[in-house]
């Protein structure tokens, strides 16, 4: 049972709420649909219409050329080139009904299709819905290339897998959604596990300074990080010259990844840990437990509700960065994360809509399926300790 | 590939294993040196309080010991280095901050960003309370409740790319790519160039944090919501108070500890996202804000340290009042252990 | 890595020099190298495609890699003292900055002779690599390798064929055409400013193109360096004359509201457009990569000269450039060659060969260039009589990669010239 | 005129169905106490009335009117919870004045009502304190003060004592007694399980079973003449002891015989068909009296004495039940654990049962 | 040999102090239970005794050894608290072996203890459950079979049956009764502010009030003969009856004259010296009868009668006092509201306390 049930009660009626909802989910998931949508659909789609219109068909205006000149045959007194636009066209117009054609570049669209058009100079061209033409002057043709004619050519809904097909086979992905997972994990776990032995210590110990070290980690909470990588790259660097090691080593990550989430989550847990019913920590003191065990044994297995919602955090954080990894992991083929792999694929000057949509759209999966693994603790885990009887 | 995953595999072990066998080691130690198990009462009695004297700080050290090391250490630099010139080689005393103090863009920066303040937490909680109470009033909340945290899966360079389809421009004789503008114009209207009017393109910037931020909001203040006594809800009904009485006048104000929380998050939020900012304009059309600025300065052409310190700076004095109204807030609510 | 085309095999490649450098070179087997650049996608293969002969040549192993934050990364590896052994830096004022702080080892003087004697505009390449070191003497750090062209201007031969347009030979032809278009019911221009972080650069390329076509090079290079001021009414005579065509509502599609918000790499899509958005396009070398797809270059698309004013004939055919260059940021015996490696032929016909680079070494076999629009451009630029590289890239990182592009974004927004000017002029005073 | 009608009134959950048909007649002024164990629907009635529960058939009248449809705040009536479910971000004043405020009356009406209903309760010195700085008592006098604010047909109570401490729980009874006094035309439904406040407040009590009314009346009669088995164990604490036996002699004054032997004399009319049938003597603890002699009913050893000063409860067992019997002895008592004590009580204080649970009397 | 020994134990916080000085000798295996209001320091005492809390100043001794420094789990201690405090994520096997688990006891050991717990608490059938799964008689029983489990010499009660219900806290209670014989040697400490949990369990009470033992001894001496008025207002409910005299006769036999007039006898002996002065005479309720005849001690109208049946309290004002005074009568009774009625007590009933409240009784 909760508040809002009674809600209902008063008498809104539900179906104003069920049409609510539904109404900002939508809202809400049409950026999202429009990614989906757009990765789905054909680079040079992309930028000519809007994404909506993927689904529709759409009436697509391109250009072919008619035979050549000295296909030509001769009928009665007129030359005729006859065929279909659709044949061997260098123009690469995709197959369709045609609707209208036109010959200008400025009014492709003049004539119907089906209809016999008077283009002048003697001339006439026929297009049918199938693509076939029929192309005749009354005096032989003198151009030296076939005629361009522009179609307005039907198309129905097209869809295809190419971008995901090029993101997925590009060189090194595999590698990186490894390297990706290997920076993702231990940096989700590592800060968890040490925020949440500091969170104990700040909630349940009691020593000098301990309300010192609280402001402190909470002011922490608001450094930017850009400030901090060039000391910090530093230091690493005189390490692994000091000690002869590489500069750049996950364990380097994983502890900057750490750090940088740190302060909030022992913000977080500490607020969860806090709440945590005294009398049973003070039972396990009584049954001998030491600070130790009571963490170990009692309050780590309490605050799973809380540690499955901040690592969701922690996971999306790292998992979407790219700056840090690039930073303390390098940016060779090897050591390139999945962020850092498909942005590669973009290409110096971006633009490439469709493998940016496609990336997304990858990307996103591992952490959704991290969501809804861990998103029933996330509901009744979160800052729970701030809410009187969460 | 099978090699790398299992090497991958083992060094997420180690370094996990790594970690926990620390604390695991650290007790274990604490215990030889300090034996408790057996022996005469008053030296266990004496070894237990020197135990409890240490292991605070065997508890606290790693999380200490990175914090100083990754954000401490680099703040205080920060801190030195704002006193310095561009190369940080040269003292230049307080010419940086006379900068600040004259600066237009500095100022535009901060404008914007009191802007961003006074919006998105607000829009965030706000939107996060209304589906929250919504979304626990129908069978399919949960779905719908995934649904709006989505976006919190999406990093924020992909989420500005998705909202640049929907911000795109054409001219008014083109067809327009941009859903807003499709929709604008399908109504009869001139598309618009949203991202460059001005002022205005802040709100649309911000709409963006804002889809992406609204499921946290959400999620935590369901769980608020939960937890206010039912029967104080029902009281307010037979007091005769309708939906949106109860919801402002009774439920909001039970929440409101948590309300803070979560405003206070998406605030310090608000103050270190740039993403945003830097893929949708660059700070163009005025929209510059303090954290893009001090990104600009500190690598844009070389970089200038100082005056990236400042602004640094300044973002974190910002939040001072923030977070000491919070611990505040943090310590009035459970008084400590 | 497989060698794209099998050393010996087609004699468009001059193999003699690969031949020669890798029997200089047997001595760095098995040393590493590692090089850090703005390529990325397509770009990053051709590069790396390159490498490969570098890494035949001497067994060395070299790789590159890149990033979209390049530019924060070459800042943050070189002060944090883990640079790569080579940044391929795009900016000279990146470079100044980077000389100035100590991160670069100078190539010596022999280099800076070799580029003299054999690019074309020697003098001017080897300036743009030249930057005081950190003990304020002057010393050459970046070795120019790949170049772009910017005085480009974009159309498709078959829609001026069948409009009867014919390619202008004068800024005044240009301005005469654009005309006839409008009054033929089209748009004439293309325009995007439009650049996620980048917004407004491809401004900036209009106004030095007209700086060049105004005033005389030695202005620009004192606009460069600021002793000509940014509000000096050299510039904002510049600015205006791109605004005569940016800034005219029937110039550009979609209005002069959609050039600042129009993404530079959707605007060049107009052309192709069935009716064309426009007819003309003002754009580097590289944009035919954002063609689309079967866009085949000198059928579909083709390119002229921006034209210069007849009335000005003394200030010649300039070309508006920009390149890449190569810096040693950690020396090394495999730096060194890899240096050397860029001043043999093959490094540049490799690549040449396939897609989008120009060069201006002399020594190059012309006819290596894939395809005739891209041997065009090279004619131009190893023939132009003024070479300039790009000014925003020389200004301070702050005022060419900055106050520009926003000064520029409100000038096409609605400010005046003199206005706009004013305040890239008051952030540039700012930096001092 | 009547205060509450209810008329068959059903509840299902689903398809738990909770209350199978409930009859009652409330007048107006009366003070009516719901008792009945955990679960047993009593709450869920109360709500129904309050119209916090939608009833599911039946018919439900306040005042004359059928309010099945009509909205809670519509129904002239006022609630108190168990948890108080005071506003916790408000004072006690605006706790108070919260529902004239949302019914838009006049500044100075509110303020005269709250002021009225604080000098009531003695409530006055804390109109300006937030509930969290109240006791227990205190709140649940504000909760009252709420309630009494609405000027309530019908006040609704659901368990309001049953968070406090003993101490205060005496007291505040003796406050809703007061409150009975004052309000005397203000219908009370009040549901508790314990026993001393249903006891003494009630002017009638119905007691629930399992949504079944099992017996309405007012206190004293519940306790001397329980209608059924389960009545009479439910009321009374500690509750009356059950013993075992079969019907002897019936008759105007039936002869049961106990398991242990002995046979008593039960001054209740007993059908003759009953001869030799199982029955249940049932025998409060207070009627329980040692007996020196050999007029005894049981005899038992003594498992533990609890000697609470004023009166020593003994626990017997090896008496003809299981369960260990219950005696209350006034005072104190030299019985120690462990003894042999034999019981006996006045005949007239005597029930006896049926096996179907329900009394002989008639 | 005794159990537990506090000496001029003090207990500050931070400026608060607490407690002022108590001392106390526990002996081994004696039933001790803490009584007093609420917040007079009876938890903070028996945390202290737990090692929960430290000792400000003052010796603890538990089985003749100081334990000031001593650790909870080395003081052969175990506690039960009033929230159960189990561990919600360990089956109740589990919370019951936690404490020896971590002593590193055997897994046989371990073994043989829970189920030796399990058993004497009926937990038997529920060891594998979780607590959430365990009605609240069941976890409080849980919490106790953990404390069983350490073997204690000390057993420490926090308010435990202060979060059951009637039903269940009678129950429990009479389990705690039958635990306290099982483990006759064990010394027990039980803290509670329910009367009848204190009169039946205690071997002796001790009455805490602000900080300060105010009585010490057996449950039915503190009933009887109450050091103070502070502890006969606090044992016995209702509370006793104290109404203001003044001491006529002092002596042996003193006599003293209420407030309406009438004198009374008092089998106490008062100092000459206190001739004159005012006092306090207390009767408990169920000390009180209906007088008809003139030897009355005080004379009031009825405010309220309260019938439960088994008793009826009356509660009289305009007797001496200014709060009514209560009467308890057995069984029912024809007075009802508004009728004058006379009290008489038996002179032994009565209890004299001078000013400061000390009883007159030796
Ligand atoms: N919302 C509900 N859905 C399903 N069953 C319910 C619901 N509310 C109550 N019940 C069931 O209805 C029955 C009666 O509940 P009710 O709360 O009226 O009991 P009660 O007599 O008040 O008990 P208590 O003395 O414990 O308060 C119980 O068995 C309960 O489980
Ligand atoms: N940690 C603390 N800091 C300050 N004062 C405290 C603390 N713990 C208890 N007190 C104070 O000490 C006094 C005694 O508290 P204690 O809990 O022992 O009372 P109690 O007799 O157990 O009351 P109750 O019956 O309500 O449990 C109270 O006035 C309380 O406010
Ligand atoms: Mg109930
Ligand atoms: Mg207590």
């Amino acid at each position: 049972m909760n508040a809002a049930i009674n809600l209902r009660r008063i008498g809104l009626p539900r179906l104003i709420v069920h049409l609510s909802v539904l109404l900002i989910c939508i809202l809400w998931l049409i950026p999202t649909i429009g990614i989906l949508v757009t990765s789905l659909r054909e680079p040079g789609q992309i930028a000519s219409s809007g994404w909506w219109t993927a689904f529709t068909g759409a009436a697509e205006t391109s250009a072919a050329r008619l035979g050549e000149p000295s296909t030509a045959r001769q009928d009665g007194p007129n030359f005729v080139i006859s065929g279909s636009v659709f044949d061997g066209s260098q123009e690469g117009a995709k197959k369709g009904a045609v609707r209208a054609f036109g010959t200008k570049v400025a009014a492709p669209t003049e004539f119907t299709a089906g209809n016999p058009a008077d283009i002048g100079d003697g001339e006439t061209l026929t297009v049918n819905e199938d693509g076939s033409y029929v192309y005749s002057k009354n005096a032989p043709f003198s151009d030296k290339r076939g005629k361009r004619v522009y179609l307005s050519i039907a198309q129905p809904a097209s869809f295809t897998l190419d971008n995901y097909r090029t993101v997925l086979t590009s060189q090194g992905i595999g590698q990186a959604f490894v390297n990706s997972l290997t920076v993702a994990i231990p940096a989700t776990i590592i800060p968890i596990l040490i925020s949440a032995f500091a969170a104990y210590a700040l909630s349940w110990m009691h020593f000098p300074g301990r309300a010192i070290i609280i402001a402190v980690v909470v002011g922490l909470i608001v450094v930017p990080l850009q400030m901090s990588l060039i000391p910090l790259l530093k230091m690493y660097n005189e390490i692994g010259a000091f000690f002869g090691i590489a500069s750049r080593s996950y364990v380097g990550i994983w502890l900057a990844h750490a750090a940088f989430g740190m302060p909030l989550a022992i913000y977080l847990l500490r607020n969860y840990i806090a709440g945590l019913p005294k009398e049973v920590i003070e039972s396990a003191r009584v049954d001998g437990a030491s600070d130790f065990e009571i963490f170990v044994r009692i309050v780590l297995p309490l605050s799973f509700p809380a540690l499955a919602s901040f690592s969701i955090f922690q996971f999306l954080w790292t998992w979407n960065d790219l700056l840090v990894a690039m930073v303390f992991l390098g940016t060779g083929k090897d050591q390139l994360v999945l962020t850092g792999a498909l942005n590669a694929l973009l290409g110096s000057m971006g633009g490439k809509w469709e493998i940016l949509t496609a990336s997304a759209f990858i990307t996103i999966i591992v952490p959704i399926i991290v969501f809804f693994a861990l998103q029933r603790y996330l509901v009744r885990g979160l800052l729970a300790g701030s809410v009187k009887g969460g | 590939m099978a090699s790398q995953i299992i090497s991958a595999f083992g060094a997420v072990i180690t370094g996990v294993f790594a970690c926990a066998i620390y604390y695991w080691l650290s007790d274990k130690l604490l215990q030889i040196i300090l034996p408790v198990r057996s022996g005469d009462v008053r030296r266990i009695s004496a070894n237990l309080k020197t135990q409890a004297a240490i292991r605070p700080w065997l508890f606290l050290g790693p999380a200490l010991l990175l914090m100083i090391v990754y954000l401490v250490y680099p703040v205080i630099a920060t801190f030195i280095l704002s006193f310095y010139d561009r190369s940080g080689g040269n003292f230049v005393g307080l010419a940086n901050y006379k900068w600040a103090a004259t600066d237009a863009q500095f100022r535009q920066s901060i404008f914007n960003n009191i802007l961003w303040l006074a919006v998105v937490p607000a829009a965030c909680t706000f939107f996060g309370l209304v589906i929250a109470v919504l979304t626990d009033r129908i069978w399919w909340g949960n779905i719908a409740k995934s649904l709006i945290f989505m976006p919190m899966a999406i990093s924020f360079v992909g989420a500005s790319v998705i909202w640049k389809f929907i911000y795109e421009y054409r001219g008014a004789d083109g067809t327009q790519i941009g859903l807003l503008n499709a929709i604008v114009q399908f109504f009869g209207g001139d598309p618009q160039v949203w991202i460059a009017m001005p002022i205005w393109n802040n709100f649309f910037l911000m709409v963006i944090l804002i889809w992406i931020q609204t499921g946290f909001a959400m999620v935590i203040l369901s769980a608020a919501l939960r937890g206010i006594p039912e029967e104080t809800i029902e009281a307010a009904v037979i007091d005769g108070a309708n939906g949106w009485q109860i919801f402002w006048k009774i439920m909001v104000p039970q929440i409101w500890g948590t309300i803070a929380v979560v405003w206070t998050t998406i605030t310090i939020l608000v103050l270190k996202v740039f993403d945003i900012v830097l893929t949708m304009t660059n700070g163009q059309w005025n929209t510059m804000v303090l954290a893009n600025l001090m990104f600009d300065w500190m690598f844009r052409g070389g970089g200038d340290s100082g005056r990236s310190a400042i602004i640094a700076l300044i973002i974190m004095a910002a939040v001072t009042p923030i977070m000491i109204w919070n611990i505040r807030q943090a310590s009035e609510d459970r008084g400590g252990h | 890595q497989e060698l794209k085309f099998p050393p010996g095999e087609d004699a468009k490649f001059n193999w003699k020099s690969f031949e020669d450098f890798k029997a200089a070179h047997a001595d760095i087997k098995g040393q590493s190298l590692t090089l850090f650049g703005p390529w990325r996608g397509e770009d990053e293969v051709l590069f790396n495609s390159v490498l490969a002969y570098f890494n035949a040549a001497t067994g060395v192993n070299g790789k590159y890699s890149s990033s979209e934050n390049y530019e924060q990364q070459i800042v943050i590896d070189t002060q944090a003292g883990s640079p790569p052994n080579i940044a391929i830096i795009p900016q000279p004022g990146l470079l100044a900055d980077l000389s100035t702080k100590g991160f670069l080892t100078p190539l010596g003087q022999e280099n800076a002779d070799w580029v003299k004697t054999n690019y074309g505009s020697g003098e001017d390449w080897i300036r743009y690599g030249t930057y005081k070191g950190k003990d304020g003497e002057e010393g050459y750090f970046g070795f120019p390798f790949k170049a772009d062209l910017k005085s480009m201007v974009w159309y498709v031969p078959e829609n001026f064929e069948e409009a009867g347009y014919e390619v202008p030979k004068t800024m005044e032809d240009l301005l005469k055409l654009t005309d006839q278009i409008v009054e033929d019911g089209g748009v004439p221009w293309c325009i995007g400013l439009g650049s996620g972080g980048a917004t407004g650069w491809p401004a900036t390329d209009w106004v030095e193109d007209m700086m060049l076509r105004t005033q005389t090079p030695e202005t620009y290079d004192k606009w460069v360096s600021n002793e000509v001021k940014f509000d000096d009414p050299a510039v904002v005579g510049a600015i205006d004359e791109f605004g005569k065509f940016a800034k005219n509502e029937k110039y550009v599609a979609g209005g002069v509201a959609a050039v600042a918000s129009t993404d530079f790499r959707d605007s060049p899509k107009g052309l192709f457009d069935i009716p064309p958005k426009c007819y003309l396009h003002h754009q580097a070398s590289f944009v035919p990569s954002f063609f689309p797809p079967d866009k085949e270059l000198g059928v579909d698309a083709d390119f002229f000269y921006m034209p210069t004013y007849a009335s000005k004939p003394e200030l010649g055919t300039p070309v508006l450039g920009a390149g890449t260059f190569f810096a040693i940021t950690k020396d090394s015996p495999a730096s060194k060659a890899f240096i050397e490696f860029l001043k043999t032929p093959i490094a540049h016909e490799v690549w040449m060969a396939q897609a989008s680079f120009l060069t201006p070494y002399k020594g190059v076999n012309l006819h290596a260039y894939a395809n005739d629009v891209l041997k065009k451009q090279g004619e131009l630029l190893t023939n132009a009589t003024t070479f300039r590289f790009d000014a925003s890239d020389q200004m301070p990182g702050k005022i060419g990669a900055g106050a520009f592009w926003t000064g520029m974004i409100d000038y096409v927004g609605g400010k005046d010239a003199k206005t706009a000017a004013g305040e890239i002029q008051k952030a540039w005073d700012g930096l001092k | 005129m009547t205060g509450v009608t209810l008329k068959e009134i059903r509840k299902s959950y689903g398809q738990v169905k909770v209350l199978h048909g409930i009859d009652l007649e409330i007048e107006q002024g009366e003070f009516i106490v719901f008792v009945g164990p955990s679960g047993c629907g009593k709450s869920t009635l109360l709500r129904m009335i309050a119209g916090l529960e939608t009833v599911t058939s039946g018919q439900m009248s306040i005042d004359g009117e059928v309010v099945n449809e009509v909205p809670p705040s519509r129904r002239g009536i006022a609630m108190v919870f168990q948890s108080y479910a005071l506003y916790p971000h408000m004072t006690v004043y605006d706790n108070m004045a919260f529902g004239m405020r949302i019914a838009r009356e006049s500044k100075t009406e509110i303020d005269r009502r709250v002021r009225a209903a604080a000098d009531t309760l003695q409530l006055t010195p804390y109109l300006d304190r937030l509930p969290k700085a109240l006791s227990g008592g205190q709140r649940q006098r504000v909760a009252i003060g709420r309630a009494i604010c609405r000027n309530p047909k019908v006040f609704l109570f659901d368990e309001p004592l049953s968070n406090l401490d003993a101490a205060l729980r005496v007291a505040t009874r003796i406050e809703i007694a007061r409150l009975k006094e004052k309000l005397a035309d203000t219908t009370m439904i009040y549901v508790t399980h314990d026993q001393v406040e249903a006891m003494t407040l009630a002017d009638r009590i119905v007691v629930l079973s399992a949504g079944k009314i099992e017996q309405v009346g007012p206190p004293l009669e519940l306790y001397e003449r329980p209608a059924n088995l389960f009545v009479a164990r439910f009321i009374g604490s500690p509750a009356m002891n059950i013993l075992p036996v079969t019907i002897g002699e019936p008759g105007a004054e039936a002869s049961v015989s106990l398991k242990g032997g002995k046979s008593a004399r039960v001054p209740i009319a007993v059908p003759t068909a009953d001869k030799g049938k199982p029955a249940n003597l049932g025998v409060r603890p207070e009627d329980l009296e040692i007996s020196t002699g050999d007029d005894y009913l049981v005899e038992g050893r003594v498992l533990l004495v609890e000697a609470l000063g004023e009166v020593t409860l003994l626990y017997l067992e090896g008496g003809a039940g299981e369960e260990p019997i219950v005696v209350k002895l006034p005072g104190t008592s030299d019985v120690s654990k462990g003894d042999i004590v034999r019981l006996k009580a006045a005949p007239e204080k005597l029930h006896l049962f049926n096996t179907e649970g329900r009394t002989y009397r008639i």
